[in-house]
């Protein structure tokens, strides 16, 4: 089990390497990619801040919360930070379990929570120039939602 | 009055125009030393949406402040 | 779009290409792992068998359906068929969406539909030598339920 | 009465003891012809349970038989 804030691109192959368990007979995992567009705007890349220490204690926390809600084998996330691009992978979750409900179940809550309580922000920056940070209220152009995936 | 850290995030960083500062204050809880802040630097949102880490740990906004803590704001996250 | 039956090893990360969109946000995928036990009894391989060109046909029907009934962009499976080791992947489903929801409850329709009504069959080798058709009544050993994944 | 080739998956031809076979039926429907190979051959699955297929193309068990059609019997499918 381990959650961390990276720099580099994510490998999923390499990360599902640790959830590799016999017993294990599901593998449900979540990608979370850089779209072209939020809310309609066109985007055309983002940017992504953590504080990484707490992020990582908190993804953490919230994996083994999943642990102990759900009859899950295994869990790990990772979340990039920096400057990413279209396409790219920004956040990856993946869980293994004895049976595919509880590693569905599972696999959302972790990016559901992790999306509420990580602390990581989201700059996008749109075709014409300007950019926003994603949910926060700054009278420059920002959404109101995140609508990203 | 005690000396506390204030630690800025994304767009309060942005918008306090610096990293953190060094604030004397009568603040005696976390929310009370925000709201000090966001009348300082403009910060529109409200602590509902917030959050707040006290030397490195997530905390309550109710949480009480000591001589030399630091006080992290962290403005509504947005991962994923 | 694309469903196969396939007797080599399935490669995740290369299927994943299929499913890159420039407003996907969002991908889910399940990977089905041979375990090594069903139902309490230990597992030592698993044998898959199908009818390749009706199973590619119901399996594509399936994709079909899931992209008209969630909000998708794009959708693809495979599943292995002979001898597997425990550990191996025996099925693959992913999905791409603009949100996480509709790729979540798309990818779990699926991997549900494919279970119930492509013709692929299991027979699973026991420690003790004997070995059973999954989900059959034969008199012989066998499981009534399936619990793989 | 018609000629059909009936052809067995898995438990089915295992029990059956081959691949598929050649039968002269007064079967009507693919049910019908269902009926005469598992008492046949002993397959204990009830129809609810299994799946027809008539040349090549997944059917209903209500579906009539033609001379000459090759039917594809599916026991329970075990998936993923």
């Amino acid at each position: 089990m381990s959650f961390e804030i990276t720099d580099q691109r994510i490998d999923p192959e390499a990360l599902k390497a640790d959830l590799r368990h016999e017993t294990a007979g599901a593998c449900v995992s979540f990608e979370g990619w850089v779209r072209d567009h939020n809310d309609g705007e066109p985007v055309t890349a983002l940017e992504y801040e953590a504080h990484a220490s707490v992020a990582n204690k908190e993804g953490l926390q919230i994996l083994t919360e999943a642990v102990e809600r759900f009859d899950l084998l295994a869990a790990s996330g990772r979340h990039r930070v920096g400057r990413l691009e279209i396409g790219e992978c920004a956040v990856w979750v993946g869980v293994s379990a004895a049976h595919r409900g509880a590693a569905f179940d599972a696999c959302r809550y972790i990016i559901d929570q992790l999306k509420q309580r990580v602390p990581i922000w989201k700059k996008e920056y749109y075709r014409d120039g300007l950019s926003g940070w994603i949910n926060c209220v700054t009278g420059t152009p920002f959404k109101a939602r995140d609508t990203t995936s | 009055m005690i000396d506390v850290t204030a630690q800025y995030f994304a767009v309060f960083r942005e918008q306090a125009g610096r990293n953190l500062e060094t604030l004397t204050t009568s603040a005696a809880t976390a929310e009370e030393l925000y709201a000090e802040v966001s009348a300082k630097h403009g910060f529109a949102d409200s602590v509902a949406r917030c959050k707040v880490a006290i030397n490195d740990e997530l905390a309550a906004w109710t949480a009480p402040l000591a001589e030399g803590d630091v006080v992290l704001f962290f403005p509504p996250v947005a991962g994923g």
